[in-house]
């Protein structure tokens, strides 16, 4: 139990814990089943995209890009989508893939080749993909009416008692957590992070890494970017504008480390979660609105102290060690 | 060991001409880029060469430039505030407050700066005294602050400011030369006295190159630190009671979206992001030809989310030019 | 005579304004140890990297077994078998100690999946095999500063090589893990392995080398077996002139406590620490590598506070929250850790050594170059140090240079008290001298020194009056007249109470 | 030729290109006419100001705005009408000092009374029902919803209108508002978006938890992206005013000024073929009727706009 409690992901659960049982005693139906699936539903995509861009921050890096990505990948099939609504929706949701993968290799090679940091490289392409988003729709909306009915109705389609959605995050959770934990590539992120010059001296091609893991970042936004479209039913210009930042939020309350090196799938889903559950929570105990941004500020904050608390126990100790032996 | 000043082996004090780095400097690169983009305007649209159309202009970038020349430092300093935009929806939301209490002109400018100047101390007091990274703990307080105006203001908007304070971001100081510009044109001379000419400024520097040597220098790098925040919301609130002056009312999503502007503004002026390196020279040109980008792109009716390509590609291009140079006169 | 294992003919290796490797050549044979020996910034380091793959030489070859490789990765070094020991250790805080060892070449199943089953069996034998005494299962940053040592040299063991380099193995090791590294190169050794070995100690030289090689300014100067070689002849060869090991004579006048703490403590590092120097006194601060004595100065300097105990200078009791604070009332610290706490390396010469006098050279708070230029050179000059010019950057320096600057920086604020941290720790011989001397110096003007140093013969030839610290704790403090080192290395240890029962 | 500057709230919205089809119209139909549409591409009143900026350098004739704030807005175009260019306001207005005149799509209080009655007609037997706006700054929105407050005792008696909530005409937190108010209302029976990207969400919310026929979703819609929901009954009927006869009528008040009509009080101006508009005392005047759709009619005015 003790060693449980080290684990900052314990800690975290028992906080969103915490938040369902007092909005309960408020709203009885808030915690049941059905309500909180939703909310897992609901959270998916910010999972998915903070899994991502946990990828980038274990190398000590930051992809401010991933909402105009899945911005401008939205568009692109939502637009193939009401052209030729004939192509299959799998093949649109891989070229969704591809075409974010594209756009964060982009971020990737301009870090890997030009060794331009990464926060400018994403802050520049930040606003070149949110305006590409524009001039490849000329400033339209792409509509309910223009998409397919199975464009919008594949990640509604109940699976195992699941939406198709809750099922892609699933999927992708599992994936991270087997590509942090058990290949050559996952470990490399996070000793990049840790220690990039000693990296290089065990073999690790720092660049290419950085490089990979832009391009899964980009890949998630990108897919996460049909899977947005299709569940609010409009592409715009303005799709998840702003939207970097939470994701950069739910990464930091889950534990990630600004700083590279730290961080875990399963805090990182937490940390969404626990943005979902806060979202979902203030509408439905009658909380106003307008309080909601002040809250989720004082969460994050709440979370960096927390997390520094957490790490800040790093001293050497030569005395204890004297005393014990 | 003493009679080694006696051989007469002199250090001289530099080797390389100033002048010529000068011109090889990433100044004269923006400058280089400001007079194309200058010329360009000028021939593609014919209202660009007016005296008011250019005095418009500087209205586009002078309240974000004011926050950049701040923003400047502290980047140099190795950290960064994501907070800025939120610090002046905040501000300006105090200043509305006092506005219904029946504060008159002054106090309305205190309360600004004064609103601003307190939240870049709880920005400097988080991040000096919790030792917390500076990118999370302002993007925290983004949430926070904005989210505070909206918890004052809800729904509603405050108007009715006086007709002596919207003379902050609507007069002019004489012919078409506007008080914000003047303002700015300042605070740009007194920021470059404060970081290429003074102590203060060379300490930001070394805490940028290197935060733990300085402090084993005697640096007070935490002072500096929280100095530098303080200073960042200090012009935040300026930012603020300009902004607020040119609206004539507060709503709390007033100035969404200006951090990233003004720090693109500060990397662009060619101030490293890792701190350590750039001069306000350079932030006073980016913020000029931001300026001129957009208006002149303005003038020829095309919609801001196509300026902000250029803006995203200029930044970009800027900074990879002299990288691919190096690269490609190195294989050379 | 048996053929090299590794033969490098005609390297060279540039850096901007620096040629580090000029037409170098080297052999390794296979059973035998090789000394690299050079001065600081003779360019060990940078061949050792350019072996390992982490730096592409600019001309020459390498040939392993005699046949040509080219090593673009740190991969393929490895690969070819060559695998090293670096002089900073390169190692994860954050990771496991197993996954430290086998980072990069970590045992697969057939998913191509890392199998951490299979990795922490091997990992725990290969550190068995070395009677390391480490958990692999902990993580790295629990493990003190030697045992993270031990991790990396079974890195290098669990790579499969043929060469085996060791760039300065033992400069954070104590006497007892040096011990075990011996009797570990000498399995390699029995194993055919060839080792190529760096270091500035001479006596570990003399133990443990069957060859030597010479560098000096980037260039091959000598080589030769170790056997037919005297340590005179080396030295000549490694600084083109001939060095006296004798450390200066000193005369300066020993006058009344300068400074002075009583029972400093700390709740984790250090435990009632008590001592005093007086004015033209060196003070020395002897221990083992971690026994907290950098954590002490550090304290006497501000940069960490202490939990209670009480610090006076010149009678007047003084809390220094800051090192700003510690500069202000005289006391100045010359750190460890040269390149991170030391010099600001992206900065000028002379920005270096302003930084703390800014307020001297400065008119009120306006920044005066020509004074800061003076002040500069003023100092630098005393100290002889070798630059182009004081507007060169830092990092371009050589480590002896650098800590010269750090010293020239301190010098500047005219200190009462100056404490330098293993002033010539990894400092070639000539340098060496010149702080020893300078230190003599310092004293002779009236200053206090306190120096810690893990070297013996530095504290015995320097020291007035010797401290001597274990694990935290302050053992002893002993006047130095005709000290045995024994004396010393038995406090530091902790065997004098048996020796006595 | 004159210019007339259609500035919009933001560009890409579907209700305003509608408008600038009409506009369009007008110009051809005025002849020496060049009609500039702009807009920025977020609706905040900043982006508004420079756009305006950007017209006043370039001397246009008029300029007819869609405002994102009545009052921000006011000293940038106080400085418009200073340099001599005509400033209107239509469909979001500004405060009088700030336009010469305004003009509403339709009559607040029609508005206001509409969007109740939208819901109230399917719902014999009363019951709760709530209102999912735009942004809570609004004013349009805002006018419309006190109307409808205002209306509900009197002629709506059993209607009972239970939160108002704000979902900023962002599609993620309409969404999120909606589900909100479906699960701390469980007797909701319509919700009342007067506001296109809400109505959008609402039904979507509804169509995706299986509430239709259980909770109606109405308010005002853009036709086109509104069918589908009529189609499968998420929503019994929407209402709008149209807006290609808004953009016509917009680019008609200004042309008219820039001939030299007078605007104030009580004036009388011509809006081409929608006839004309008489101005209240606070210089404002309505176009027109709302208009409401329902399964009769939305397939033929879904190819429209
Ligand atoms: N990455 C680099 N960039 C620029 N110069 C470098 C770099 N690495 C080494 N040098 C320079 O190359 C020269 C050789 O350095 P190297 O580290 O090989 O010396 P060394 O013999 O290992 O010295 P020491 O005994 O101090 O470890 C020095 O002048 C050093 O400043
Ligand atoms: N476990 C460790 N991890 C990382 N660094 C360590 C560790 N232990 C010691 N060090 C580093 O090694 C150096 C020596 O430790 P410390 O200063 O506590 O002991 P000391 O008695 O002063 O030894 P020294 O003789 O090296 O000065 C310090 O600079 C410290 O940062
Ligand atoms: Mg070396
Ligand atoms: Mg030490």
């Amino acid at each position: 139990m003790n060693r449980l409690m080290k684990h900052r992901e314990v800690w975290l659960a028992l906080a969103i814990l915490l938040v369902i049982v007092m909005v309960t005693l408020r709203f009885s139906r808030f915690s049941q089943p059905s309500n909180l699936l939703t909310i897992f539903n609901d959270t998916s995509i910010l999972m998915m995209l903070a899994l991502g861009q946990m990828a980038v921050i274990l190398t000590r890096s930051i992809d401010l890009s991933m909402a105009s990505n899945l911005a401008l990948t939205g568009m692109v099939v939502a637009m193939i989508n009401a052209a030729f609504p004939q192509v299959p929706i799998p093949l649109l949701m891989a070229l969704s893939l591809v075409v974010g993968a594209g756009l964060g290799a982009f971020n990737g090679v301009l870090v890997w080749r030009l060794n331009i940091p990464p926060i400018v490289v994403t802050l520049g392409t930040l606003t070149i993909f949110r305006g590409l988003v524009f001039v490849i729709s000329g400033g339209a909306w792409v509509n309910a009416a223009q998409m397919s009915p199975d464009f919008i109705g594949l990640q509604r389609v109940i699976f195992l008692g699941l939406p198709v959605l809750s099922w892609f995050a699933i999927v992708t959770a599992v994936l991270f957590y087997i590509l942090m934990t058990r290949t050559p590539l996952g470990r490399s992120l996070y000793a990049i992070g840790v220690n990039p010059t000693a990296s290089v001296y065990t073999g690790i091609d720092v660049g290419k890494t950085k490089f990979l893991a832009f391009t899964i970042a980009g890949a998630v936004a990108g897919l996460c970017g049909y899977l947005w479209i299709s569940r609010y039913v409009i592409a715009s210009v303005e799709v998840a504008g702003g939207y970097e930042l939470t994701i950069i939020a739910a990464c930091v309350i889950g534990g990630v480390s600004i700083a590279g090196g730290i961080g875990t799938v399963p805090g990182v889903l937490l940390g969404a979660i626990f943005l979902g559950v806060i979202n979902n929570a203030l509408p439905v105990i009658n909380i106003s609105p307008f309080w909601q941004m002040a809250i989720s500020g004082s969460a994050i904050l709440l979370a960096v102290v927390l997390n520094a608390r957490g790490e800040a126990s790093k001293g050497r100790i030569i005395l204890k060690k004297a005393e014990a032996a | 060991m003493t009679d080694t000043a006696a051989t007469g082996r002199q250090l001289p004090d530099r080797l390389d001409n100033p002048l010529k780095s000068a011109v090889l400097s990433w100044e004269s690169l923006l400058v280089l880029v400001a007079v194309v983009i200058f010329i360009v305007n000028s021939f593609a649209s014919p209202y660009f060469l007016n005296a008011w159309s250019l005095s418009d202009l500087t209205f586009n970038f002078t309240e974000k430039a004011l926050i950049a020349l701040a923003m400047a430092l502290l980047i140099i300093s190795g950290e960064i505030d994501l907070s800025v935009a939120a610090i002046i929806s905040l501000a300006s939301t105090l200043m509305g407050l006092a506005l219904q209490y029946g504060a008159d002109t002054p106090v309305l400018v205190l309360v600004g700066i004064g609103a601003g100047l307190a939240c870049g101390a709880v920005n400097g007091a988080l991040v000096t005294k919790l030792k917390l990274p500076s990118i999370v703990v302002t993007i925290g307080t983004m949430s926070l602050f904005r989210g505070i105006s909206f918890i004052i203001l809800g729904d509603q908007s405050f108007k009715g400011y006086p007709k002596s304070f919207a003379w902050f971001g609507q007069g002019y100081v004489g012919w078409v030369i506007s008080f914000e510009l003047v303002l700015f044109l300042v605070c740009a001379v007194i920021y470059w006295v404060l970081l290429h000419r003074t102590n203060f400024g060379r300490r930001v520097f070394a805490i940028g190159n290197n935060d733990v040597a300085a402090r084993f220098s005697g640096v007070r790098v935490d002072r500096i630190k929280f100095i530098l925040f303080c200073l960042t919301g200090l012009m935040s609130g300026v930012a603020a009671v300009l902004l607020t002056a040119r609206l004539g009312s507060t709503r709390p999503s007033i100035a969404e979206g200006w951090e990233l502007e003004a720090i693109t503004m500060v990397v662009l002026g060619g101030v490293s992001i890792l701190g350590g390196a750039g001069s306000i020279i350079g932030v006073v040109l980016a913020a000029l030809i931001m300026g001129l980008v957009t208006f002149g792109l303005g003038l020829l009716n095309v919609p801001g989310i196509v300026m902000s390509i250029f803006i995203g590609g200029l930044l970009i291009v800027v900074i990879a030019l002299p990288i691919l140079f190096r690269m490609w006169r190195q294989r050379a | 005579m048996t053929d090299p294992i590794l033969t490098l003919t005609g390297i060279s290796k540039s850096f901007p304004g620096v040629k580090a490797l000029n037409e170098v050549s080297l052999e390794l044979y296979p059973g035998q140890v090789t000394a690299l020996i050079g001065e600081n910034g003779a360019g060990k380091s940078t061949l050792v990297k350019t072996l390992t793959g982490i730096y592409q030489p600019d001309a020459g070859e390498i040939r392993v077994g005699g046949e040509i490789v080219s090593l673009p990765t740190a991969h393929s070094a490895s690969a070819v078998g060559i695998t090293a020991i670096h002089q900073e250790t390169v190692l994860f805080d954050e990771m496991t100690v197993a996954e430290n060892i086998y980072l990069g070449h970590a045992p697969t199943n057939r998913f191509g999946m890392i199998d951490w089953r299979t990795m922490r069996a091997e990992a725990k034998e290969t550190l068995d095999s070395m009677a390391a005494g480490i958990d692999p299962d902990i993580k790295l940053k629990e493990l003190g500063i030697a045992k993270k040592h031990l991790v990396a040299v079974a890195r290098a063991l669990s790579i499969d090589a043929r060469v085996v380099i060791m760039d300065e193995p033992t400069a954070a090791l104590s006497q007892k893990e040096i011990e075990e590294l011996y009797v570990l190169i000498e399995l390699l050794k029995e194993d055919g392995k060839a080792i190529l070995f760096i270091s500035h100690k001479f006596d570990e030289i003399y133990r443990i080398a069957d060859r030597f090689t010479v560098f000096r300014d980037g260039e091959q100067v000598g080589k030769g077996l170790i056997k037919d070689t005297s340590q005179s002849e080396i030295v000549q060869l490694m600084v083109g002139r001939p060095v006296e090991g004798i450390f200066p004579a000193r005369h300066a006048d020993i006058g009344e406590v300068v400074l002075q703490a009583k029972g400093l403590s700390h709740p984790t590092e250090f435990d009632d620490i008590s001592f005093s120097v007086r004015k033209g006194e060196i003070l020395g601060f002897y221990g083992l590598v971690g026994a907290g004595r950098s954590e002490v100065m550090q304290a006497v300097f501000g940069m960490t506070q202490t939990s209670s105990g009480t610090l006076e200078l010149s009678g007047q009791t003084i809390t220094p929250k800051s090192a700003a604070d510690a500069v202000e009332a005289g006391i100045v610290y010359v750190p460890e850790e040269r390149g991170k706490q030391g010099v600001i390396t992206g900065e000028p010469i002379f920005k270096n050594v302003s930084l703390p006098s800014l307020g001297k050279t400065s008119k009120s708070g306006f920044l005066r170059m020509a004074e800061e230029f003076a002040l500069a050179r003023t100092y630098t000059e005393r100290l002889d140090l070798r630059a182009s010019s004081l507007s060169q950057n830092v990092s371009t320096l050589s480590g002896g240079n650098q800590q010269k600057v750090v010293i020239a920086k301190w010098l500047a604020t005219e200190p009462k008290v100056i404490i330098l941290d293993e002033p010539t720790k990894g400092i070639d011989i000539g340098s060496k001298a010149a702080v020893h001397e300078f230190m003599a110096e310092l004293v002779a003007q009236g200053l206090s020194v306190i120096m810690v140093s893990s070297e013996l013969p530095e504290v015995i030839g320097m020291s007035d009056r010797i401290v001597v610290m274990r694990e935290g704790r302050m053992v002893d403090t002993i006047e130095n007249n005709n000290l045995k080192p024994e004396t010393l290395v038995r406090l530091a240890a902790g065997i004098v109470e048996e020796q006595a029962a | 030729q004159t210019r007339i500057a259609l500035v919009v709230k933001s560009l890409g919205n579907g209700f305003f290109d509608a408008a600038n089809k009409g506009a369009q119209e007008a110009a051809a139909e005025l002849g020496d006419v060049e009609v500039i549409y702009t807009g920025p591409t977020s609706a905040t009143a900043e982006a508004q100001i420079e756009v305006i900026n950007s017209l006043i350098a370039q001397q246009v004739d008029a300029i007819a705005i869609s405002a994102n704030d009545p009052d921000a807005l006011v000293p940038a175009l106080q400085k418009a009408m200073e340099r001599g260019i005509k400033v209107i306001s239509w469909d979001s207005g500004v405060a009088p000092e700030g336009r010469q005149l305004h003009l509403n799509p339709s009559e607040t209080n029609l508005i206001g009374e509409t969007i109740i009655k939208l819901a109230a007609d399917y719902l014999p037997d009363g019951g709760d029902v709530a209102i999912l706006s735009a942004a809570s700054t609004a004013t349009n929105q805002n006018a419309w919803i006190d109307a409808a407050k205002a209306a509900l005792p009197e002629k709506f008696a059993n209607i009972n209108l239970v939160a108002v909530v704000y979902g900023d005409d962002d599609s993620v937190k309409s969404t999120d508002e909606a589900k909100g108010l479906i699960a701390s209302y469980p007797d909701l029976k319509a919700i009342i978006a007067p506001t296109t990207v809400g109505v959008v969400a609402a039904a979507q919310v509804v169509t995706d938890q299986d509430l239709i026929g259980k909770v109606n979703v109405t308010g005002l819609a853009l036709p086109s992206e509104f069918k589908q929901f009529i189609d499968n009954g998420a929503s019994q009927a929407v209402a709008l005013w149209n807006p290609i006869d808004l953009g016509y009528s917009a680019v008609m008040l200004a042309n008219d000024l820039v001939e030299g009509a007078e605007a104030g009080p009580g004036a009388t101006l011509s809006m081409g073929r929608m006839g004309e508009l008489t101005l209240d005392d606070t210089a404002s005047g309505a176009m027109a009727a709302p208009f409401t759709f329902d399964a009769s009619n939305i397939e033929e005015f879904s190819k429209i706009y």
